[in-house]
């Protein structure tokens, strides 16, 4: 009787521990949701890897709320869901002006010559971060475990979730048709 | 328990206290609906003192009866009478409910005519975000149509038609002190008919969850009468007025060129952001942030300066302005009115 | 370019024709319709504008290649533009000299047709780049026009521009577009009684609309006359007298609109007009309303959708019909309208014809705006046609696309059931050719954010293949019997304009890169050629310096049908270029960029 | 092969019994020492403790939970915690209490307590039953432990679309949340085919349908509704993991899929689990009146009736959790009928409870003490639940503190105090020890009380128009006052639920040994030892009355001749509980915990990947496999000639 009593407790036990070790793992901030953006320096993307791609580019939140902000921004008029439009596509490798954090943000904060408005001052640092992550995410670049399925929208590209990681060019591809240069 | 119990019935009957409260008869379907509960309250205490009554009056039957601790299992022998009780008891069960049920459906039809026909509608285009409401007010002119955010304005006595949409999750349109609730299911169009019955200022919140700041969705509603609500209606009706001093110039250019009009609206400026709730007459409405803040300066500054501290996670950013953009900015919108 | 190009065209020569063609029984006598009087001067063989003549006829009387001969038409020599995006311009000819002008940025090229097209000069306008950001449905141009020694052309940045014919030197330049709200141009101008005309573009951009007239010698704006807003914006006064009461009323351009939305309301003016020199008027469509999302804007939106007709002089409105009272679907009415004089009901009528983007084929009194006919021309199922008593499409609730919900299989979908690309009419046959599409699409709509500069949409689209699978129609519709004559079905959409010459033939290109020439009776395929690029340009003919027969064309796909092959766009996201992905995903198989000029004739 | 004569095979009867018999059976049934043995024990015993143990960790976590939600609202505009972590906490309170405490701890105590009280030696499918522990922790421990990773869900008890959806959802939070649901969906479903199985088959000669103790009525009742409501379950929840991971538009408005679906799907469950909570306490209820009245039940038939009508009317109510959504307004009348209709069965057992009592000689021993204040507590619940079977009330009340206050008052007042009850009543049978009496009543009246004090006053605060599921609340709308009453009380009431588990632990080692009935009660588990015996009956007890402990007071008629060297149970007929055939009894296997930790790895890697549900598969057939291995030849029957 006893031994079967001491046994029973060891379940409770078991549960206890499972979430001790599990604890040790890894401290999960990937979903967490910090509305007022990481206590990072501010300014612009410093192209040299800057400590905040990571912070941004894997959480969920941050991934969500670059989604929406990219209707909100009106993104999705030129850019369409990554396949372009007015805009380039954003879902392939092919990346005008950089396909890392770091390009993308400084993208979207000074603009492009080509036609990419500078969105510094109409939107913040955050948001500008938050939307390079969801940039990214079309093209499956986060890991896996924070991309978003779909969007509650019409049907459009195939979930982030279940799409090939596209392959990143090593550097930015600069080269564009020659009479659109002058 | 029975004393305690009184205390919803003088929630519910103690009119005019609570300006979010079930009990005050502001609205017709309110109304019709605080003298259903009474109703039940009566009938449903009314059972329950039965059966409480049954309870003790089986246990001091028996007290004090020395007991020899062996059962009695020919004690069903002798239980004719209360069979016959049972199903006494049954009838009465039956009689109750079937009596509540009609009542219950009789007043449901009644407030489903609460509009009655032929009599002048306003109708009103609610739509709610994540966690503020968009209130549109349609005309037969559409460039009489006005839009505003978290404060219904509503003339006493004149039936509205409240039709209701989400642009994201369900939420839960709910002024008790006019009428029960009724959702907003993204992809559906639902309604309700208001009939406000006393001019008054009340309260409504969105009473279905809908994510992080679902306690922050409050909606300020007054009622008033016919000629103060037509003069509310004018009011909203006017664009902005153009800044008057340099202070107030310097925080037009800030909020109708900056990160502010990416989102928010003000009629008559270049700022037609659509994302976040209309500004044209921000400072007519009681509350900030769909009720988080009180209307005053002081807190005008708490939230342009940092909405993020009284409402974590909702959509609008810390934009992080300098003192003087910040002077700047709440000196421009205190001319919103 | 020489022998390979030769080859080239020999071996396409040898490939089977694609289109199918279903002729109806040919109408045999002249149905009494012809260009309107004076509004198309005498051949003389130039092509002055891109629509030939002021009733936008885009007809050439030569008639040395013909039905008989065509199938013999060889190149007779092709020039590089060296640029890649839509090439939608129609080359101008004027005695020796072809003025080809080619998408942003928006170079002019005079070449020597007596030297094989060899360049005379190039003018380049260095229009800003970030209007290339700006410009909803790739960076085209739609043509420069010759009027007075002069080059006349607008930029993609807004810009018009008034160059010397001869020695290609800018005379002047004057800037009417915004980019920075969104405004670009890539119309043709219409140069008419000393005056430039020009209209804005940037509907999906929440931009106003609006029509210049622009005085030809010193550039100096004569008057503007706005798409909405109150009635002296619209330069609507006194003289104004619409047919139809839904038109009538003051400040309509204010009252049809939400507080303030009339602002940014659209009604931009990108198409064509046509000038008729008798009544001292043009007429000319306005654009869709924005945003797209039409719960964003109840009323009926004047003064979109719909047609003008304005004193030359003044600008002062004559009168107004507006065609798709609130817009739900996209459908610009910018148009083509071609000017005719026809009997309708026995009677001779001054009228306009309109292939409307609606799908109905508009015959409109010219001096009353009076609708005497509105036949659907292709398939439709967004209306039940039109009410001639009040002049108002009838709408079916069903296909009306709703906030948060897609609304599944509307037809025509947003380009309509024909875009811009302008059809011809044949005097000769009395038939008007229209190239044309058929497209359906599913649509759901959300609420639009106006940012200055971006989109202002609130729609999503995707776009498929409507009734029969073929993107594409080429009509000859017979506009007095009010029927069409033949039709032929193209696999592709066609983004090309139409020419009609004497010789009874039509022309026309398909975004394969066919090059065809049909018999304008019975619309038999007589010849066709298979060219580097798809075609969504518009075809002329002219008479050469050695007065041989020519007929030109300008390759290199593109347009908002052609962006996935111009644009690169990404074919696995069926919403990108407003829908039109989805409906396009095999053209980049089919064809690829290019940007050539190819001048046909007979062997000597 | 050699024929033998039935006298050669060891069988309980004239030539076996007494100590030799027990010493016999012993070496059959009972469980090897040691650790692997216990991972491979199907004693339903054994697994109904764990099954128990685990649910009251359950119940703990639940509970703190709620403490903390309470501390944080005790008193407005409060910044205790952040507006996450209360979203996380209710959403964790919720789901822990429905799917990890209440309906597992009543199939626990059925699991324990219906193959005693039918006079068999083993519940049906014993390895089933430990593959179904196994899982329900599985699906426990992936939950809590995704709290403490801080991927929580916080989306509801309810994870109402298009909220818990791909868009509002971001993370795995949601998946986290949904694939629980299916752990526990897949151990109930189990349990219920076991329960279902035991009850119709394996009751001891001569318990007929008519005879059957109402608690086995109540876990057959129970188990039949599992069967019918968890489909409807694992269809939304399985929609709801497709929708967010491989972007399917179930839920999608936008596509023509519908965010209603989810409410219809979900609450077609929802309710009736939450008979499935209320019916096994009515079961207490009746046992407990029963024993301390010294009388049988009131109108048995009536009883079992009113169980059966609960079952089938629950599954015909579910649209009043769903009258604000602006669904035809005219058919809400049908659901409001049906809803009140249940109150007619429900009424009907308070009557022949309290009647018992009245034509009883009740002795209030602490069992019945819970069942009192269960009455008094429950009634109350019930008759504001009437109130809202009422469209328009409803609209009012629906979603506010009201509710809050109805529903734990159903729950707890209807299932957790039975349940403590019939802790206490049972003790004996779990541990073989009473329970301290003294400790017991105080524990009684304190919870008693503080339950009132904590969720009367939300009436009122509903009543004052406070929505539930709100982390922070401003001043001045008058729901200051009773949010700190709920506070206070709600300590007290933990503080009380603290006492009972002192009570517990203190009697478990120092308890009043108890005899085989220490009640004198009336059911066949009490024929068995306090604790039973690995195999409950050394004879398998014949049934000819329905208290038969009372009505054979000297010695209970016995069947023999099933045989002792190998685990055999005595199948009867269905409806007269006729002796019908011997059916032998699954060895214990490890299998069954390998199976589970294989479906484990399938269902927390699909939260991740599609691939994991077809590679997967792999190792669970690989398990089941080893699991229905054909086992060894026994010593065949003999032939008789």
């Amino acid at each position: 009787m006893l031994r079967q009593r001491r046994l029973d407790c060891r379940v409770a036990a078991l549960l206890a521990m499972t979430g001790a070790t599990l604890i040790s793992l890894a401290g999960c901030d990937r979903e967490e949701r910090d509305a007022r953006g990481k206590p990072l320096p501010e300014g612009p993307a410093n192209l040299a890897g800057d400590p905040r791609a990571p912070e941004y580019e894997n959480n969920s939140f941050h991934l969500a709320q670059g989604q929406r902000l990219y209707g909100w921004m009106n993104c999705s008029g030129c850019h369409a869901t990554g396949g372009g439009g007015m805009g380039p596509p954003l879902m392939d490798n092919e990346w005008r002006y950089g396909g890392r954090m770091e390009d993308i943000v400084t993208t979207i904060w000074n603009g492009r010559p080509n036609g990419m408005p500078a969105w510094k001052g109409k939107i913040t640092e955050q948001q500008a971060w938050e939307l390079a992550a969801y940039v990214r995410s079309m093209s499956a670049q986060p890991r896996q475990d924070v991309l978003s399925g779909r969007s509650d929208d019409i049907s459009s590209t195939e979930p982030a979730t279940l799409s090939e990681r596209e392959k990143q060019k090593a550097e930015a591809n600069e080269t564009l048709p020659t009479d659109e240069q002058d | 328990m029975r004393r305690l119990a009184l205390l919803p019935l003088l929630a519910a009957l103690g009119g005019c206290e609570g300006i979010q409260a079930i009990g005050p008869r502001n609205g017709a379907e309110a109304a019709a609906i605080s003298d259903l509960f009474t109703v039940f309250l009566i009938v449903t205490l009314l059972f329950y003192a039965a059966v409480i009554a049954f309870l003790v009056a089986a246990y001091w039957r028996r007290r004090g009866e020395r007991q020899d601790g062996l059962p009695d299992p020919d004690g069903t022998n002798r239980d004719k009478p209360l069979n016959t009780a049972l199903l006494v008891w049954i009838g009465a069960v039956i009689i109750g409910l079937t009596g509540l049920t009609l009542a219950s459906y009789l007043t449901d039809r009644a407030i489903a005519r609460s509009v009655p026909p032929g009599e002048p509608v306003l109708s009103v285009e609610i739509v709610a975000n994540q966690w503020w409401w968009d209130i549109h007010y349609h005309f037969p002119d559409p460039s009489k149509n006005i839009r505003t955010a978290n404060e219904l304005h509503l003339p006493v006595g004149v039936p509205a038609m409240i039709y209701l949409k989400s642009n994201d999750v369900i939420h839960s349109f709910w002024v008790p002190n006019l009428a029960g609730k009724q959702d907003l299911i993204p992809g559906k169009l639902t309604d309700l008919a208001l009939v406000p019955r006393k001019p008054g200022r009340y309260r409504g919140q969105c009473a279905e969850y809908c994510g992080i700041q679902h306690a922050h969705m409050a909606l300020d509603v007054t009622v008033e009468s016919k000629e103060d609500f037509a003069l509310w209606l004018a009011t909203q009706q006017r664009p902005a007025p153009a800044p008057a001093n340099p202070l107030q110039q310097a925080g037009f250019d800030y909020v109708t060129t900056r990160e502010c009009s990416s989102c928010h609206a003000i009629a008559g400026t270049p700022a037609s952001g659509q994302v976040g709730p209309d500004l044209t007459h921000l400072l007519s409405r009681r509350s900030l942030g769909a009720g988080t803040y009180p209307m005053t300066r002081g807190h005008l500054y708490a939230w342009i300066a940092d909405p993020q501290s009284a409402k974590p996670g909702n959509n609008m950013p810390v934009v992080g302005l300098d003192a003087d953009q910040l002077h700047a900015v709440v000196a421009y919108l205190e001319t919103l009115r | 370019m020489g022998k390979a190009g030769l080859g080239h065209v020999c071996a396409s020569l040898a490939t089977v024709l694609l289109a199918t063609a279903a002729p109806l029984p040919a109408s045999a006598q002249p149905n009494g319709a012809r260009p309107a009087a004076g509004a198309s001067g005498a051949e003389d063989g130039q092509w002055t504008m891109p629509s030939k003549d002021y009733a936008s006829t885009r007809y050439s009387g030569l008639n040395q290649i013909n039905g008989g001969n065509v199938a013999r038409l060889k190149l007779a020599f092709s020039f590089d533009t060296n640029n890649r995006r839509g090439q939608e311009a129609a080359p101008i000819v004027v005695g020796s000299t072809m003025y080809v002008i080619t998408p942003y940025p928006n170079y002019v090229w005079a070449l020597d047709l007596t030297k094989n097209g060899k360049p005379k000069w190039v003018f380049r306008p260095h229009p800003k780049p970030a209007s290339q950001g700006v410009a909803c449905c790739d960076v085209v141009n739609r043509g420069a026009v010759f009027s007075g020694g002069r080059i006349y052309f607008n930029t993609l940045d807004g810009s018009v521009f008034a160059i010397d014919a001869a020695s290609g030197r800018q005379v002047w330049r004057t800037n009417l577009g915004n980019i920075n709200k969104g405004e670009t141009i890539t119309m043709a101008p219409l140069v008419a009684e000393g005056k430039v005309l020009v209209g804005n573009a940037g509907g999906e951009f929440g931009v106003r609309g609006w029509l210049v007239a622009l005085d030809a010698g010193s550039g100096r704006v004569a008057w503007k006359a706005w798409s909405t807003g109150p009635d002296k914006d619209v330069l609507i006064g006194p003289g104004f007298h619409p047919f139809y009461a839904m038109d009538r009323g003051k400040d309509l351009g204010v009252k049809s609109w939400p507080a303030e939305a009339w602002k940014i309301g659209g009604g931009t003016t990108w198409g064509w007009i046509s000038y008729d020199p008798k009544l001292k008027t043009i007429f000319y469509g306005t654009g869709n309303p924005g945003p797209w999302n039409p719960t964003q804007r109840p009323g009926d939106n004047k003064f979109t959708t719909g047609v003008f007709a304005r004193d030359i002089a003044t600008g002062q409105a004559r009168w107004y019909y507006q065609s798709s009272p609130h817009d739900l679907f996209d459908h610009d009415d910018i148009n083509e309208q071609v000017l005719l004089d026809m009997p309708v009901g026995g009677r001779m009528r001054q009228v306009l014809v309109r292939p409307g983007r609606n799908g109905y084929m508009y015959v409109i009194d010219r001096r009353s705006g009076q609708v005497y006919s509105a036949d659907s021309y292709g398939f439709i199922n967004s209306s039940k046609g039109v009410d001639l008593r009040t002049g108002r499409l009838i709408p079916v609730a069903a296909k009306e696309p709703k906030e948060g919900r897609v609304t599944r299989n509307i037809c025509p979908a947003a380009p309509g059931a024909k875009d811009w690309n302008p059809s011809a009419f044949s005097p000769r046959t009395g038939l008007l050719y229209v190239p044309h599409i058929n497209l359906c699409m599913d649509e759901g709509t959300i609420e639009a954010n106006y940012i200055a500069g971006t989109p202002y949409l609130g729609a999503e689209v995707k776009m498929y293949a409507g009734p029969g699978g073929n993107r594409g129609i080429f009509t000859a519709w017979d506009p007095v019997r009010r029927r069409a004559a033949w039709e032929l079905k193209e696999d592709l959409p066609l983004w090309s304009g139409a020419l009609a010459t004497g010789g009874d033939l039509v022309f026309y290109g398909t975004m394969e890169g066919w090059f065809k020439a049909l018999d304008a009776r019975s619309g038999k395929l007589l010849w066709q050629v298979k060219l580097d690029s798809g075609i969504i340009s518009q075809p002329v003919s002219y008479r050469g310096p050695d007065g041989r027969q020519y007929v030109a064309v300008l390759t290199g796909v593109g347009g908002w049908a052609g962006a996935i092959v111009s644009a690169q766009l990404d074919p696995r996201d069926p919403t990108a270029a407003l829908g039109m992905v989805n409906a396009m995903r095999d053209l980049p198989r089919k064809t690829k960029a290019g940007g050539r000029l190819y001048v046909f004739a007979l062997p000597r | 092969m050699t024929v033998l004569t039935a006298h050669d095979l060891p069988r309980d009867g004239e030539k076996l019994k007494g100590v030799a018999l027990h010493a016999r059976l012993e070496k059959t049934w009972s469980r090897q020492p040691g650790l692997w043995a216990w991972l491979s024990d199907v004693d339903h015993k054994a697994i109904g403790r764990r099954y128990i143990v685990t649910a009251m960790v359950f119940l703990l976590l639940g509970g703190i939970a709620s403490l903390v939600m309470r501390l944080q609202l005790a008193k407005p505009e409060s910044g205790l915690i952040s507006a996450q972590r209360y979203n996380e906490l209710f959403t964790m309170h919720g789901t822990t209490m429905m799917f990890l405490f209440a309906v597992p701890v009543m199939e626990a105590m059925a699991v324990f307590l219906v193959p005693l009280m039918v006079g068999t030696r083993a519940i049906s499918f014993p390895r089933l039953n430990a593959f179904s522990y196994f899982t329900y922790l599985a699906g426990g421990v992936l939950l809590w432990a995704a709290f403490l990773l801080n991927i929580a869900p916080d989306a509801g008890w309810f994870a109402y679309v298009p909220l818990s959806g791909p868009e509002f959802s971001p993370g795995k939070r949601s998946d986290i949340w949904a694939q629980m649901v299916t752990f526990t969906e897949v151990a109930g479903l189990c349990v219920a085919v076991e329960i279902t199985a035991t009850t119709l088959k394996q009751r001891a000669p001569g318990m007929s349908l008519a005879r059957m103790p109402l608690f086995v009525w109540a876990a057959l009742i129970t188990a039949l509704m599992t069967i019918f409501s968890m489909p409807a379950i694992a269809l939304a929840s399985g929609f709801l993991i497709s929708d967010r991971l491989v972007g399917t538009h179930f839920y999608n408005p936008y596509e023509h899929g519908d965010a209603l679906l989810w409410q219809h799907l979900f609450w077609f469950f929802g309710h009736p689990e939450v008979y499935m909570i209320f019916l096994p306490a009515t079961g207490f209820v009746s046992h407990i009146v029963e024993t301390f009245s010294r009388r049988a039940v009131l109108a048995y038939p009536a009883m079992v009736l009113a169980l059966v009508t609960v079952g089938i009317i629950a599954f015909g109510v579910w649209v009043h959790h769903m009258f604000a959504t602006g669904l035809p307004r005219l058919g809400f009348a049908f659901y409001t009928a049906a809803t009140m209709a249940v109150s007619i069965p429900a009424g009907i057992q308070i009557f022949c409870w309290i009647a018992t009592i009245w034509a009883g000689r009740p002795r209030f021993e602490v069992p019945m003490l819970w069942v009192v204040g269960f009455i008094v507590t429950f009634v109350l619940g019930g008759l504001s639940g009437v109130m809202q079977a009422s469209v328009p009330i409803d609209l009012q009340v629906h979603d506010t503190y009201f509710v809050v206050a109805h529903f734990h008052y159903v729950l707890i007042g209807g299932a957790v105090f039975p349940l403590l009850g019939a802790f206490t009543y049972w003790f004996p049978k779990f541990t073989g020890r009473m329970m301290d009496e003294g400790l017991g009543k105080i524990a009684f009246w304190t919870a008693f009380v503080s339950f009132q004090l904590t969720f009367f006053p939300m009436h009122i605060s509903g009543m004052l128009g406070m929505p539930r599921r709100i982390y922070t609340y401003p001043s001045g709308l008058g729901w200051e006052e009773p949010n700190l009453l709920s506070t206070v009380g709600a300590f007290a009431f933990a503080a009380a639920l603290g006492l009972f588990l002192v009570n517990v632990f203190v009697s478990m080692w120092r308890g009043r040994v108890a005899g085989a009935n220490p009640w004198d009660a009336s059911g066949l588990e009490w024929a068995a030892a306090s604790p039973p015996a690995s195999y409950n009956f050394a004879h398998i007890p014949v049934v000819t009355s329905r208290t038969p402990l009372w009505d054979n007071r000297d010695a209970l008629p016995v069947m023999t001749g099933l045989r002792v060297d190998d685990r055999e149970l005595l199948l009867t007929t269905v409806m007269e509980a006729r002796p019908d055939v011997r059916e032998p009894s699954p060895e214990p296997s490890i299998w069954p915990l390998m199976s589970s930790l294989a479906v484990t790895v399938v269902f927390v890697s699909s939260i991740f990947t599609p691939w994991a549900v077809v590679l997967g598969l792999l190792p669970v057939g690989a398990a089941l496999t080893a699991w229905f291995w054909p086992k060894g030849p026994v010593t065949p029957e003999p032939v008789i000639e």
